[in-house]
């Protein structure tokens, strides 16, 4: 694992995680039953990030960026944030994990997806889980790369005006660096000491552009010191350390200032659907990636820590398949949105 | 009833705000202890402290971000672009983002914003220091863009904006600043956002306009009374949502219009006035829709002579409503 | 001659002009090993070299600045915008500083420049993989707007965009990439920037559009002409400086005027050629200047019922045909 | 003297002072006569910057930007260019000293500020020394703060496409560290490792905002880790080590790639004569910023070192009036463009 560069306590997730506080030997605020819970989230996101690739294939469903190799990180930071109880998410459309984990169901994946009425992010206006779900206190506007760290500085601004405690957390991938208003965001946030963080999913690829073509350096956290922030690199396959990283995060922004959490991880996919990886990414190199699928990862800490035995395991796949059956029927007999609904909610009255 | 000049109009509805609603705060570049490059926020700091008078760092694209940001969370920013030749970086999340906000999110966020922009030349401020940025914002769904005259307006229609729950670009003309002065009431107003405002009745040829552009189309209106042209000035004020109403049936009295403005003629706001009236009003027409607007280059230049000649104004106005008596 | 697609032609373009002139180079997000996402530049990598494929970092700012630096040093850079929804972080060095360049230098500086953007609808591509962008273009002194309908059109407008030592928005419709196919000489040839194309003969009604929309048209025609309208077609393919000379000249055989584009109506650049129309040809006019465009909604949402609703399509051309054919 | 965080040698400046290495024990390259000569550039612009500020208050000039402060900045750095042989500079608004050292006449300069016929940046099209002024290898485009950046990293990309030894200087403010297209330019750079130097005048100041309200940290120059850059502090005030700096930046950005110089110095006057700057700064503080008058500075270093005595400084004064008189007048003569060449030069046929 990557050294963190600096940070709230600068020292590596993975010490911390010897420094166990509960008395189940897991980390600071989490059971066992919080693992389960999270595991079944998991596997849930997995089955149907994998049933709507190939919905693509059979032509339902138009475009799909996969959250396959994200969930640790997506999932993690979830844990941490959900524990916290009073944070807001900015996400990116990669974030598929984080959405369903705070709460979307499986049937409005789907319609989401497809383009059907009953998708709570934009009712079918924008591509899938794009818009807003603030029953689950997510917004993400636009695909535009980067538009929503600036919002979140904004969001974390508007909290210390109105002087309440919410943390807002901003995900973004590695490309999402290279963009000026990355800058600008950090940069304002570093100046205001703005309870936000700033959650990077270094996945080392912006579509086809490795990280190599995209910046000089090897670790994005490396930048937050020229913000004033504190700057955190994390193994983002490891969901233990996810939680702990983000949880510290939390309380970081909230008492001192702005986080910079560099979350190392993998895209096993290609970048959407649309996209064929095998034009520049070798084989041999998705192959070794996937030897740390953080689902595969979860389960064999699951068993070895006897949260769950091998027959649970296979149950929780196949709730999961069963859910996510009856949701794709949901969403194909769903009806698409009215047509003359394409003027409505151009303005607040 | 007080003559103020549109500069003091713009801080005294702000400032009138600011004390009414306290989710209502400035940010941009030099707002604070200099109180704006144009004073529009001098003294905000002393009263409203550095929490709601944000001096930020120079970056256009995250002092619209942020602002967005705060308006999801029910703040009522005020972000000042320092000149309107600098709004291009913030484009994104004016046009991208903001703008697109409520559609995109069937009705979930609300942008309560208001995005001050001084704009337009005739004060020696060259290529980038003079730009109309107007006919930008006007081809873009989801906001409103209001362009006022006269310090009444502007006040009126600048509380108007700050209370009202979308995306507002506010443009005001620099050179206006201190140079239209005018009456405006000591009690509370506010101007409706949409309707324009017929400032001359007349019964031969309308001409319809804005901003600073609307005094020349004054002035020469007088001049051609004593040509026994009786000219009607449109005011728009709001350029969207746009009056097409009044524009038709002022055009339907007069069956002449010309369309001002000190923006590039090609694709500005005069393009859809004209086809607007092309289309509406096709059978009214006594003459055909004419336009005069700046010319076809970046804007106007530093240098006098170049800035003069770029630049509409009473005389060419009058020239233009004379051709079209004429016709 | 060859039947190939509109994004081949494209590519063919660049890659022969890559090959004539060692200046040109291409740059943006993707170009490389991935080819472009829409794999324009399939293959130049290993043709060309990484020196003159650059893969950019996801910055669009920077790939327009960088370009621009390297064209003021006699470089002929091809930026790509991967979607023209993407653009707006680059207006300012698109807008603010490529397109006045020569202009703020007194022509010194030059800016042999194309800028190369994929726009428009029709794919489900949802508020940020639709826009049209042309109108914001459009509007801008010192550059060139170029929109090809045909696989023809887009590579012999290409080929000279490259050569031409001024800035050139590409636009691209990337529903045309691999849907509209055409036929395309083996032998150089190039199509000058500037001069519409009647590319339907008729004497009832012009329809004036460009890029995609151009082949609605043509379809719309056919069926008209079974119900004996006849209906000529002018496909615009350069917007900015626009064939006003084509447009009107048809006007004035016909007598009627159906301008359809894709992008939204509202200041877009159909108000442009009403505007000129109205002026220019009123007194030829039989009826009402009609515009089919895009309503006023930020683009064509994803869901396929409101996409459909929001396009334009063969149909509601007809529809709009036969309503000006009755006036 | 701040000292320098990183860079080329990791050195400060002051220190290779030291390191005289010729027999005029003067720094590598550089002898008496180019000092004396520099400094008859620097008393001279000095004298036009405080001519123009007289000539915006009889409304002969419309607006000025002052070089007041920056100068040591500027004409070490030009010095070092000169001598190099093979720059190209992209400046900005207030480099009037680089612009003027770098060959344009006093009376060009007041055709430009008083937008005449006869100005070479932009024959008066544009605010005053701005366009381009290709003769001495000048861009300046815009007023737009930090839109230089990304250009001049391009024109370094085509130097090396074009394998020619030029390399690119961009002068840039502290306000325009903050501009998204900063953070672009910078990393761009950083990747291909292009011979381009960034040249931060950091005065503390965009116009009225301090640097403490810009960002969170002291030195910009830290930020160029984080893009793979070198980055040194130089005391801006300081011709000497602002010449060796930039000297031996342009050998680093030949030879190994980017470099940002950090200079810090101090503005003398108002943001412009636009401004007032007794709204946001302290008397005492200008004051005290005074007491480093670079052009004093110099002067007393010159007599130190014996390289001109009182008498001389005199007359160079003297000369300076006299050119910069002259120059006005010739200003005032000048035709103001004729208004039927507005349309020219909007597109190259
Ligand atoms: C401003 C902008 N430019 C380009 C794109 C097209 N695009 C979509 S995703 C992407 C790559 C993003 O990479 P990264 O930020 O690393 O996220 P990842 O997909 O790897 O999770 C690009 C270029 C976009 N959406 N927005
Ligand atoms: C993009 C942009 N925003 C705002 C302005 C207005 N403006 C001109 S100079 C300036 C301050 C620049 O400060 P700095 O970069 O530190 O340079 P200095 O004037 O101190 O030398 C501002 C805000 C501008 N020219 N460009
Ligand atoms: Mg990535
Ligand atoms: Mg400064």
């Amino acid at each position: 694992m990557t050294q963190p560069r600096s940070g709230p306590k600068n020292r590596s997730a993975r010490s911390s995680r010897s420094s166990k506080t509960s008395d189940t030997g897991l980390p600071r605020g989490i059971t066992a039953d919080d693992l389960i819970d999270y595991y079944k989230r998991m596997v849930l996101v997995r089955t149907i990030d994998e049933r709507i690739w190939m919905m693509n294939r059979q032509g339902k469903v138009p475009i799909a960026a996969s959250s396959q190799g994200h969930e640790a990180t997506q999932l993690g930071s979830l844990l941490a944030a959900e524990k916290d109880g009073d944070c807001f998410l900015f996400t990116y459309y990669r974030d598929l994990a984080v959405k369903m984990a705070a709460g979307l169901t499986p049937s409005q994946v789907m319609k989401s997806f497809m383009g059907k009425e009953g998708d709570p992010y934009s009712n079918g206006r924008q591509f899938p889980l794009q818009g807003a779900d603030l029953d689950h206190k997510i917004i993400q506007l636009s695909n535009v790369v980067a538009a929503g760290l600036t919002q979140a500085v904004g969001y974390a601004l508007a909290s210390r005006m109105q002087g309440d405690d919410t943390v807002s957390i901003v995900y973004f991938g590695d490309g999402a660096s290279s963009q000026g208003e990355t800058h600008e965001a950090m940069n304002f946030a570093g100046v205001h000491k703005l309870p936000v963080i700033f959650l990077c999913e270094n996945n080392h690829y912006a579509i086809s552009v490795p990280q190599k073509s995209q910046m000089a350096i090897t670790d994005i956290a490396n930048r937050a010191e020229g913000y004033g922030l504190a700057g955190v690199v994390v193994d983002g396959m490891d969901i233990i350390q996810v939680y702990e990283a983000t949880r510290e995060a939390i309380s970081h922004a909230r008492s001192q200032g702005p986080v910079l959490l560099e979350m190392k991880l993998e895209r096993f996919m290609p970048h959407t659907t649309d996209d064929d990886d095998k034009r520049y990414r070798p084989a041999e190199e998705v192959d070794n990636i996937r030897q740390r699928d953080p689902v595969i990862t979860m389960g064999q800490y699951m068993t070895e820590q006897g949260f769950l035995n091998q027959e649970q395991i296979d149950e929780i796949s196949k709730e999961a398949t069963a859910a996510i059956n009856q949701a794709t029927d949901e969403g194909e007999e769903a009806p698409l949105p009215d047509p003359s609904t394409m003027f409505d909610h151009l303005f607040k009255d | 009833m007080a003559v103020i000049s549109v500069i003091e109009a713009v801080r005294s509805a702000m400032q009138e705000e600011m004390r009414r609603d306290s989710s209502v705060f400035v940010l941009g570049e030099d707002v604070g202890k200099r109180g704006g490059v144009f004073l529009s926020t001098q003294g905000f700091l002393d009263e409203f402290g550095e929490s709601r008078v944000i001096d930020t760092p120079l970056a256009e694209a995250s002092i619209m971000g942020i602002a967005l940001g705060a308006a999801f969370k029910g703040m009522r920013p005020i972000p000042e672009v320092q000149f309107s030749d600098f709004v291009w970086p913030s484009i994104n999340q004016l046009v991208g983002e903001a703008a697109r906000a409520r559609y995109g999110s069937n009705g979930q966020l609300t942008v309560p914003m208001v995005v001050r922009i001084p704009y337009g030349g005739g004060i020696r401020g060259g290529l980038y220091h003079s730009q109309n940025v107007e006919s930008f914002f006007f081809h873009v769904p989801g906001l409103k863009v209001v362009s006022p005259g006269t310090p009444y307006d502007a006040k009126g229609l600048l509380k108007s904006a700050i209370r009202d729950d979308n995306l507002i670009i506010f443009l005001e003309h620099k050179k206006s600043y201190r140079l239209v002065r005018g009456e405006v009431p000591e009690e509370e107003y506010t101007i409706p956002i949409g309707p324009s405002d017929v400032k001359r009745q007349g019964s031969n040829i309308t001409v319809v306009s804005y901003g600073l552009m609307l005094h020349h189309c004054l002035e020469a209106a007088e001049l051609l009374s004593q040509e026994d042209v009786d000219v009607e000035v449109v005011d728009l004020r709001t350029l969207r949502p746009l009056d097409t109403e009044t524009i038709i049936n002022s055009v339907k009295k007069t069956g002449k219009i010309l369309i001002v403005h000190e923006d590039n003629l090609t694709g500005g706001v005069g393009a859809e006035i004209a086809a607007i009236v092309a289309d509406q009003a096709f059978e009214y027409l006594d003459g055909p829709i004419s336009r005069l607007c700046g010319p076809d280059i970046p804007t106007m230049p530093f240098a006098q002579s170049l800035e003069e000649a770029y630049l509409p104004n009473t005389d060419k106005v009058a020239s233009a409503l004379r051709e079209l008596a004429q016709y």
